[in-house]
């Protein structure tokens, strides 16, 4: 059963499949408070907020993981604080993975949000408000389920996006085996290696399984919330 | 009119005060302001006169330039006083023109929103009184996508009944049900509003719903408002045609249930002036107050009272004021105990010479006030 | 000096340089082997490595590709200067596809003598597959090869400049140019290449993997004394052997040639 | 009734063929056939009856599980001879009950988009003469999203006409529109109908715009087809209160405009079998066919003539049936020449001594038939 | 006024723009077919398709340079048709970068499309088919104007992958100063070398302003259009 894959696979498998899932369910709820606040609040600074979140899109994903080992690194003012402060450490740990690969695909997880967030009709808000819910409560029952494709849509793209990412990630937490090297950084480091081509395509071929599985459940479940916001019957 | 008749205002528990400003567009701008004593306020208007701008403001969904609106004494804006309650805190009962269901919700949910997302308590009625009321139970599980026009509109009356509002407003919330289904829902909310003191703000075109449920009504004219005052009043003004097209105007007049005739299932009226009528069997006991909408073409004037004919109720009336109406017709107003419109043709006017001071016969048919014209007006339960 | 019980040895962590991966995976497979305590091995671009030390990364030891990164970090005082030795060297060569012929047979031999034989050997519109000669190092030195050589300038515009040494290696390897300079210890490995020429070790300035233990592991002394260890077994006679049979050469022998 | 007051099969140029089936949902399917000789066919019925669903199969916007459709002899969409032609293609003008305006647009490019985009020719009618009409030349620049109700239906009417449909489908096109303005609109929809032989398939809940527009009324109760025919012959059975709630039954009778009396504004008309009535001054030249609807409610039965009242209008006639409508009335069928219904309060009826063989007077005012009773029918365009 | 930039840096920033501005322009059209057909067609297939627009995102970037390089090298069998048949070249020139720019930020403009096309109301499509226009004029006429919001966020996140994009390119073209040498393969370049930092952040500046200069723009666009899309007055 467990055959098809060695240790090493199975561990730079297992390891994706958790900085994926990790980052996209972190990065998830800040993504739909980020959008909701473009969306829909004019605050001072919104451009240069929309800017910063574009960032890891424009820059190289090395540049990207330079930044994070500057500023989170455990000699980096933010690294530092947190080890000071709540003892978590990031560099060269498969939590950095996590972060920089949140850090990745949180612009295309905004994007979508703010898409569906956009088409979102306010008559339907300010009619839930008649019937006595609050800004909250409204935003939860009525604008959250309506925003489901949008969310789903976002998070296979940060999945997928975080189960590709590797420029950010070595450059920020190494590639360490069992720890930070993932499934990418397996493909990348076997591609630089004159024998490494079989185990690239094979990682490559787990790899696209993997998120090709997260893909086909997410346009199930897409389709799904696609039919509810439109109120045809189940 | 007596006391008896129309209550005081005294006994109305919930004015109402309207006094908005608001620019909608570069070409319209709304400024209404006017109180009513409570009860059922119908804002009548043509399309596109502010109606359903005016219901958003009172909601909280849409902000007055400037102005106060007031709720039984409760200001829910008042832009001097910097108070500007927001929606959910204003307990109202919006149904609105467009429905507006919640589309990833069932028809269930949306019918419960009020109680399980809003914190409103469970209120006068219950799902399954409000659902058999509005023939939707086979609806419940339903989403609201494929519901039909009329299914639509009664989902998102029960919507709104359901969420224990202190203030019900509604935006032509029967415009595209049957006339079966008008019937049945009206007497209900007619029953609603006299028995809880619920005061309503109702947009309708629809005459026979104004005249069967409202107090007042609020002539709303491109933004303005053109004229207010209780229902009974604004009816008998002939010099409103915007009101009603034409052939609808005609005389409201307080009215007591008499007696009732079992065999020939008629009840017998005494109107305002001791004048009797009798109308189809009603199902209210004797003593009870209410309203007769005795509409202008319905009413024939002789000199003799007639003989052998099918008509029951003939009432000894003197030609008060003659007033032209249109071209073939003149509308005559005539006191019969109680001011009564008749519009007749004028050769028949003619014919009969009538003028002011001449006496005569006003001949109204049994079948002609139909519950149509009939408002409910029983005891109000005072305060609440 | 096996006084160290295996529970009590630290894991050792060595940062070393992408194009060392198959030859040290294959040395500290050996140094495993009668040696207590874990080694983690982890491969990156020498630059990358170099900051990530600087950053606080975990590395107890340091194998560069390039003098340059190992001054880098010695300079930020990150490693222990006394530690550093040069551990092994490497050689340039020209290869081309493995299934394509020479364009002329003359070419071969002294293909480097000639620039414009080179030139006409890309033919019309053929690339010089190598790695960017503004960093990647085996792209640089090809470039102070080909200026030693004397025909950089005719060659430039036909640079192919790929982000690494490997990428050279695929383009050649691919067909897509005729012709590509790297290490000679990747054309080795390469099946889908030839090496058409070997540049001769006076062109350039010898291709060095300085090594040495990071200020990290000095730090602790039984992290320093592992470490040393390992150092020790990575420049003895063992793993030399193995290195060698990788393509790598000893500094001494490329200083001495 | 006279092939002068309504016209034969012959003359009606696009025959409506219906007979389809299509389940909707678990509890739910339509299953409805029958012809229409063309001109205006309402549907009518309560609603859920599946109305909507019937015109979006029309529209070819809902896909029949089968059966046929057909304008004119042109079958839309047969499943058996394997056709459906797409909606493109069916050049219908369909007024959709939530108007559907393209948001993107302003109300202009809205109401030219089916000559704009779907290649439509001009048709009859100019965008001014539309505007005019429906009063929306100040809206033409506007985008959709802030239009008050009425205006949005306004222009989805105007849409629709402008798309130079060759067959009209109108869902409650007027439901919510005031009174002066469904009075605005309605006149013109009549004469677009009875000018061009346009067929029209009309829903409506309101039974004053179905008995003036109508000619065909199909009645449709829980996806089946209840009965279908002329209006004239369902508007007076009395048998389906389905229809109109109470009161609105009557009869629906053939008249010819027979003189002008231009100093009291009045209009005589000669009904099927020679009886006159006289109403208000009607716009049509002597000669025009119409049809009156005499509304039983509004007819008095006398067993004298009455003398010196306002009444213009006594038709000689026999009681031919009594029916009992409810409670306290009884409908009473009467031939004046034409059959008229009346009704009566059973203890008239008693007092009266009615029984079928009994010579009686019917009493119908002037004021009683006013615009909304009158079908116009001029002379119709043959072919076309 | 250009002295700001050296003119390496301005050949870099041109060539950067050029490149994401083509990759954009070019792929845009085939966004919103393939965004329609995985929509509305229900062909079979439909999620192999799917997955393999996913791909660019799940890959890391060098194996689909490398895949790009074994399709579209002059040896490869598609960039060989392609230059025998149109004598269209890829590899080493710019074309290839727009290419590998164009492929990596598909996924990301396929999504957006889609999250706005099911969205549309496809009653307003049925009222426009009844008014005589047919499929093809409705998707002009009014699903593509309610796109707009979406194809306006495609084409953004697609011009920020656009720029920022090296891994693929790289590999794929090479860099080739004044060809391939786009911003970020520049600045990937100087971060290679001990010396190379400030020139790094010098052009690493350059790509943001640049980025954030689309993005401004494309934001005022998009609130237009999504103003438009909701009916309201403009
Ligand atoms: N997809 C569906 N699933 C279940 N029921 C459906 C579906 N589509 C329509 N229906 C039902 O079919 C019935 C007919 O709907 P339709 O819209 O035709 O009614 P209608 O006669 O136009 O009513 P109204 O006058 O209220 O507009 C309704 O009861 C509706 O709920
Ligand atoms: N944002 C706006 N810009 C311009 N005009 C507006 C705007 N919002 C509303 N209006 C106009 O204000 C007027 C009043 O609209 P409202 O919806 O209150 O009318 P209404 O009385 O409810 O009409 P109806 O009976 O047709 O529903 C309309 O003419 C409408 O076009
Ligand atoms: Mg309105
Ligand atoms: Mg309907």
């Amino acid at each position: 059963m467990t055959d098809w894959l060695t240790p090493v696979e199975w561990e730079a498998l297992g390891l994706s499949a958790k900085v994926a899932i990790w980052s996209v369910g972190l990065s998830l709820p800040l993504a739909v408070a980020t959008a909701y606040l473009l969306t829909r609040v004019d605050f001072p600074g919104r451009s240069v907020v929309n800017g910063l979140i574009h960032l890891p899109l424009v820059l190289p994903p090395v540049v990207t993981g330079y930044l994070l080992l500057i500023l989170f690194g455990t000699k980096g003012p933010i690294g530092g604080w947190l080890e000071d402060t709540f003892g978590i450490v990031l560099a060269f740990r498969w939590t950095g993975a996590v972060l920089a690969a949140a850090l990745m695909g949180f612009p295309l997880m905004v994007r979508a949000i703010r898409l569906s967030l956009e088409g979102i009709d306010p008559r339907m808000e300010s009619a839930a408000r008649t019937l006595g819910a609050g800004r909250a409560v409204v935003f939860l029952t009525i604008s959250l389920p309506q925003l489901m494709p949008g969310i789903i849509a976002g998070a296979i793209l940060s999945f997928a996006k975080g189960v590709g990412e590797f420029g950010a990630t070595i450059t920020f937490v190494s590639n360490i085996p069992g720890e930070t090297r993932t499934l990418s950084i397996a493909i990348y480091s076997f591609l630089q290696t004159p024998t490494g081509d079989a185990a690239a395509i094979r990682l490559t071929v787990i790899a696209v399984v993997l998120s090709m599985a997260a893909l086909i459940a997410s346009e199930l479940l897409a389709r799904r919330a696609s039919r509810r916001v439109k109120g045809m019957e189940p | 009119m007596s006391d008896a008749v129309r209550p005081t205002p005294v006994e109305i528990p919930m004015p109402l005060e309207i006094d908005v400003e608001k620019r909608l567009g570069p070409r319209f701008a709304l400024s209404v302001r006017f109180e009513a004593p409570g009860g059922v306020t119908a804002l009548f208007g043509r399309s596109g006169a502010g109606k359903s701008s005016l219901v958003e403001m009172i909601a909280g969904l849409m902000r007055p330039d400037r102005g106060r609106i007031a709720v039984g004494g409760r200001p829910l804006f008042d832009s001097r006083a910097g108070i500007d309650l927001p929606p959910e805190k204003r307990r109202v009962g919006y149904v609105f023109q467009d429905a507006r269901l919640f589309p990833h919700m069932t028809v269930r949910r949306n019918l419960l929103y009020g109680q399980w997302a809003g914190g409103r308590r469970q209120g006068a009625m219950t799902l399954e009184a409000v659902c058999r009321l509005l023939d939707i139970e086979t609806l419940l599980d339903r989403r609201p996508g494929a519901l039909s026009g009329g299914e639509t509109q009664r989902v998102a009356i029960g919507r709104a009944l359901l969420s224990d509002p202190a203030l019900l407003l509604m935006d032509e919330p029967l415009a595209s049900l049957d006339a079966p289904r008008k019937a049945e829902i009206l007497p209900f909310l007619e029953r609603l509003v006299h028995e809880t003191g619920l005061p309503v703000v109702y947009v309708s075109h629809a005459m026979e719903e104004v005249i069967r449920l409202a107090d007042t009504m609020a002539l709303i004219d491109d933004g303005a408002l053109a004229a207010v005052g209780p229902v009974e009043a604004l009816t008998g003004r002939i010099d409103l045609p915007l009101l009603t097209g034409q052939g609808e105007a005609g005389a409201v007049v307080g009215a007591r249930v008499v007696a009732h005739d079992a065999d020939y299932a008629l009840t017998t009226l005494e109107i305002e002036g001791g004048g009797r009528l009798q109308v189809a069997l009603l199902s209210l006991a004797p003593g009870t107050d209410l309203r007769v909408r005795l509409r202008a073409r319905d009413i024939t004037l002789s000199l003799a009272p007639p003989e052998a004919a099918s008509t029951l109720n003939v009432l000894p009336a003197t030609v008060r004021e003659m007033a032209r109406a249109d071209g073939a017709f003149v509308h005559v107003l005539v006191d019969a105990g109680a001011p009564l419109w008749a519009r007749v043709t004028r050769l028949s006017a003619d014919r009969l010479a009538l003028s002011p001071g001449k006496r005569v016969h006003a001949i109204v048919k049994a079948g002609a006030i139909d519950r149509a014209s009939l408002g409910g007006r029983t005891s109000r339960v005072p305060g609440k | 000096p096996m006084t160290v019980r295996a529970d009590e040895a630290p894991t050792l962590t060595v940062f070393g340089a992408a194009s060392l991966t198959d030859a040290l995976d294959a040395a500290v497979a050996a140094y495993r082997d009668d040696h207590p305590g874990t080694v983690r091995l982890v491969f990156e671009s020498s630059s990358t490595l170099a900051r990530q030390i600087e950053q606080g990364a975990p590395a107890d030891l340091y194998l560069s590709a390039n003098p340059r990164w190992m001054d880098y970090v010695a300079e930020r005082g990150l490693i222990d200067t006394e530690s550093r030795r040069q551990l092994l060297a490497n050689s340039l060569a020209l290869i081309a596809p493995a299934d394509r012929e020479a364009d002329s047979g003359a070419a071969d031999d002294d293909i480097l003598g000639d620039g414009d034989r080179l030139l006409a050997a890309l033919g019309g519109d053929g690339r010089l597959a190598m790695g960017d000669p503004d960093h990647v190092p085996a792209g640089i030195y090809g470039r102070q090869a080909l200026t030693s050589l004397g025909y950089w300038a005719a060659i430039e515009p036909r640079v192919a400049r790929a982000a690494n040494v490997r990428a050279a290696l695929a383009l050649v390897a691919r067909g897509e140019t005729p012709l590509g300079i790297v290490y000679a210890t990747d054309a080795a490995a390469e099946d889908g290449v030839r090496t058409v020429a070997a540049f001769p070790a006076s062109s350039h300035p010898p291709i060095l993997y300085p090594a040495a233990i990071t200020a990290h592991a000095a730090a602790d002394p039984a992290r320093a004394e592992a470490t040393r260890r390992l150092l020790d077994f990575l420049a003895g006679d063992e793993a030399t052997a193995i290195f060698a049979r990788f393509g790598f050469s000893q500094p001494k022998d490329a200083a001495g040639s």
